[in-house]
């Protein structure tokens, strides 16, 4: 009934197109980047438990930054990537926007909590401890605190529209604090070791020991496409539900 | 020009005037090296610059050949350096793996009146340089470190001569 | 754009003036959280001077983060904030003037209390004067800061725990900075290094926060 | 290859119970979050016939 | 002489999974009173606070003077006053205050007319009584003083959209009111309203039932 009316108006049918488009594409891509992803993660496990040598002060808890590091690389650049979703969202009104910063965030989240807990792991038999008061370790807690807040505000929310602008206003605040908290930590207290990777810099370790981390890395991005994109479809499957071409979707399957 | 305009102008202005000030007085701040005394090197704490009987962190490396271990306790004794001056630490504990003579260490403690370091805790800072034993080792008969820097035990000998 | 500034802030000094309780509260409760500490962890007078400067700013950050929830939620219950939003003058101003009034109710009284609370917890005479400073300059940034999440959070029934979980991650750094230019003070290093930091936050937020607080406040209207 | 032997790799020099910890909870974060988009999916798409269904069979 | 105001095109708006109109447009022309009907919840507070800007979940275009409403949204609040279920009235502050702010923030209300509104609503002499002393319909009735501050320059492009105007009001108060909504269109006012009473009105009324755009 409902269904009939829209289809008359076209107006209607080229706006909801995006999202069908959106979730075909996703659907052609998600092979792709689940395939890559699984084998990329498998490559590094296996080249970092088995082929990388160990290191000369750490032995082997040194083989836990490869787990360590890509996701706390991956925590932070799901926030901005987050955030900026969000933005677009607010700005140019993309419902698509809208709903992958929705996606980003438990997957961001979960991985701050990796990052987090690999380190207290690793800090355990290199600094002594298993949780130090460290600027880095201190910064990346309270990015999990950020990811609690948005998932928070958007579960208290309700209707998505509105759930989706206001946090992406939070995450907006929160990127541009980032650095304040960042540089805040860093000056407050110091004991871990600077970054591992800089694009501008040549990294401070052997070939032998960096290739698996860059495929580490390689893979855990994979994995956040992978994972953003099945929430995204699931997302987009229920708030566009009254749509024809759901309807067809399912009803085909 | 039209009033919304002025008032879009005076705003443009307003945020341009709050962001010169907040870079103006962080480069201050940075200028004043705000928080770079996160721990004090024995050298501060020999000039007396470490407030006395509060908890502070002292930082440094552990100089070679300096670690006594108790055969009958866990405490540990050894000299912190920053190769000008040396400060002797007590410590009652597991250390941590990484901890080793010629290694960077923060330790958290009180001075005591005799100028010995009552640490309760030594945590290891450890670089951001990686490498296999292997590498270590050839790189440590040459007597550089990854860096290609000498290694910190000739620039010690340097300090002890 | 002056004009409703001045509006809003004298309409709500007015309605705090004669509702004393919405800015003695915090007050008190930055008081009562200060007396805790020696009745719980321990009254020696060295300890406390030690534990002063930080056991101060959290009390104090406590004490504005109490205060917020009440910042946008009685003119969203009367009717009166959209009627804010619908004024064809700048919402920029408005938020600005919201959040100058919530700072003159909470923070300034609070910087202004603290030197008491310092007396009390044995904070060394020296870090008076910063301690004083620290707070004027921090708790302004708190306000500001705060009141977008008290914008975002003002249609939600359950709100008061949302803007806690909110608002403390992006509390943390004037929390480190502004205790510890006390704790510099104390050690008798130098502060205006971590004032300036201080002042480079309050700056930024003053101009960027009414932004986000306007933009919240349209979204939490808008129910 | 730089275990000899199959303990060697297990113990990982001392380290084995940090190293396999991490490895082992950085799996099960991995799945975990795969997994439940994937199974809410499936959910979601069989709520939907249903309703679908549902609706067909009023009309 | 008819000036188009107001245009309304293709507005749609769901809420809770209803569809509480779909494909509504309408136009509305200076000077006439549109008078907005329907069951409870088939939308009408909703659509007047779209046409007000404040509720954004919708899809369609809203013109003022041939411009949509949020491109020039200070030109449109600067001609617009709305009066919304809420009593939009400070209870700590007297009645006097609360329209002295009103003038302030809506600078289409003229604060030299506060006293000679209040006479007009009934309300002379409470001008410096708190108004938690006042009674529900008083209280209603400070907010209405505002309909009695518009400027007389521009009646012509002003717009009030009034949710339930006569609520909480006597009868006396009702007539005086409708006198009030009259004349203003008779001077080239434009008003939306909704209201259950029965309108009696010397203007051109335009009547629009909400329930005959939704789904049921």
């Amino acid at each position: 009934m409902n269904m009939q009316k829209k289809q008359l108006m076209p107006k209607w049918f080229y706006q909801m197109a995006s999202p069908k488009w959106c979730y075909k594409i996703t659907g052609k891509l998600l092979p792709l980047f689940s395939c890559t992803g699984l084998a990329l993660l498998l490559l590094g496990t296996v080249w970092a438990l088995l082929y990388a040598p160990e290191d000369y002060q750490q032995g082997n808890s040194f083989r836990i930054i490869y787990i360590h590091v890509p996701s706390a690389i991956l925590a932070q650049s799901i926030y901005v990537t987050m955030a900026l979703a969000g933005a677009v969202g607010i700005i140019w009104k993309m419902k698509i926007a809208d709903m992958v910063a929705y996606a980003c965030a438990p997957v961001g989240a979960s991985m701050a909590f990796l990052a987090l807990i690999t380190g207290a792991i690793w800090g355990k038999p290199t600094w002594g401890s298993w949780w130090v008061w460290d600027a880095r370790l201190t910064s990346m807690l309270i990015l999990l605190f950020l990811y609690f807040g948005v998932m928070a505000l958007y579960a208290a929310m309700g209707k998505p529209s509105r759930a989706a602008r206001a946090t992406a206003i939070l995450s907006l605040v929160g990127l541009v604090n980032i650095p304040i908290i960042k540089y805040s930590v860093e000056w407050w207290n110091t004991l871990h070791q600077p970054a591992t990777f800089s694009l501008t810099e040549k990294p401070a370790m052997p070939v032998q020991m960096w290739l698996p981390l860059l495929v580490m890395v390689l893979g855990f991005y994979c994995f956040f496409a992978t994972a953003m994109m099945l929430r995204l479809r699931n997302e987009i499957l229920s708030r566009e539900k009254r749509t024809n071409w759901v309807k067809e979707l399912v009803t085909k399957v | 020009m039209t009033p919304k305009r002025k008032n879009r102008l005076m705003l443009v202005l307003f945020v341009i005037l709050g962001g010169v000030v907040a870079v103006g007085l962080g480069l201050y701040a940075i200028d004043k090296g705000v928080g770079i005394s996160v721990f004090y090197s024995p050298q501060q704490i020999a000039d007396g610059e470490a407030p006395a009987a509060t908890r502070i962190r002292a930082g440094g490396m552990v100089q070679q050949g300096s670690v006594k271990r108790d055969p009958n306790s866990l405490q540990v004794e050894f000299v912190l350096t920053d190769f000008k001056q040396n400060l002797t630490v007590i410590y009652k504990g597991i250390l941590p793996d990484l901890f080793r003579e010629g290694q960077g260490v923060v330790a958290q403690g009180q001075l005591d009146k005799q100028g010995v370091f009552q640490a309760v805790e030594v945590l290891a800072k450890h670089d951001e340089k990686y490498m296999p034993p292997e590498v270590a080792d050839a790189l440590e008969k040459a007597g550089v470190d990854a860096d290609g820097q000498q290694l910190e035990n000739n620039a010690g000998q340097e300090v002890s001569q | 754009m002056m004009r409703v500034f001045w509006a809003e802030l004298s309409r709500d000094l007015l309605l705090a003036f004669r509702h004393k309780g919405d800015f003695l509260n915090p007050l008190i409760f930055f008081l009562m959280v200060a007396v805790l500490f020696p009745l719980g962890v321990s009254p020696a007078a060295d300890f406390l001077a030690q534990i002063a400067p930080g056991v101060l700013w959290v009390s104090a950050l406590l004490a504005t983060l109490l205060s917020l929830d009440n910042l946008f939620k009685s003119d969203f219950d009367d009717g009166t904030l959209e009627q804010l939003l619908l004024s064809p003058e700048s919402t920029y101003m408005i938020a600005l003037a919201k959040a100058c009034a919530h700072w003159i109710t909470t923070g300034l009284p609070l910087a202004l209390m603290a030197p008491l609370l310092a007396v009390m917890l044995f904070l060394p005479a020296q870090a008076i004067v910063t301690l004083v400073i620290s707070l004027l300059i921090g708790t302004a940034t708190l306000s500001l800061v705060g009141a977008i999440a008290s914008a975002l959070t003002v249609g939600l029934k359950k709100g008061g725990v949302l803007i806690s979980l909110l608002v403390i991650p992006l509390y943390i750094p004037v929390l480190i900075f502004g205790a510890s230019a006390v704790q510099s003070a104390v050690d008798g290093l130098p502060v205006t290094a971590y004032l300036a930091i201080l002042g480079a936050m309050f700056a930024l937020s003053l101009v960027l926060a009414p932004f986000a607080i306007a933009a919240s406040l349209r979204v939490s209207v808008s129910s | 290859m730089q275990f000899d032997t199959w303990v060697e790799f297990v113990d990982m020099g001392g380290h084995g119970l940090y190293v396999w910890l991490s490895f082992a909870i950085a799996a099960g974060i991995i799945i975990i979050n795969v997994m439940l988009p994937w199974i809410n999916q499936k959910k979601l798409i069989g709520s939907l016939q249903r309703k679908f269904q549902r609706e067909g069979d009023l009309k | 002489m008819a000036v188009l105001l107001l245009e309304v095109k293709d507005l749609y708006c769901e809420r809770d999974d209803k569809v509480l109109f779909e494909n509504l447009s309408f136009q509305l022309q200076q000077g006439t009173v549109l008078h907005l009907g329907g069951s409870n919840g088939s939308g009408k507070t909703s659509l007047l606070r779209i046409l007000c800007g404040l509720y954004h979940d919708y899809e369609g275009q809203i013109e003022f003077f041939g411009q949509k409403i949020d491109d020039e949204l200070a030109y449109y609040h600067s001609s617009l006053l709305y009066f919304g279920h809420q009593v939009s009235v400070k209870l700590g502050l007297t009645a006097l205050e609360n329209l002295t702010w009103y003038a302030r923030i809506q600078p289409q209300l003229d604060a030299s007319l506060i006293s000679k509104a209040l006479t007009e609503v009934g309300l002379a002499g409470y001008e410096q009584v708190l108004c938690q002393n006042l009674s529900a319909g008083q209280r209603r009735r400070v907010n209405l003083a505002r309909l009695y501050m518009q400027k007389t320059t521009d009646v012509s492009h002003s717009l009030w959209i009034l949710d339930e105007p006569f609520t909480a009001i006597d009868k006396q108060g009702v007539a005086a009111l409708e006198q009030h909504i009259s004349a203003f269109s008779a001077s080239g006012g434009t008003v939306i309203l909704t209201t259950h009473q029965q309108l009696e009105l010397n203007s051109k009324i335009q009547r629009l039932n909400l329930d005959d755009w939704g789904t049921k």
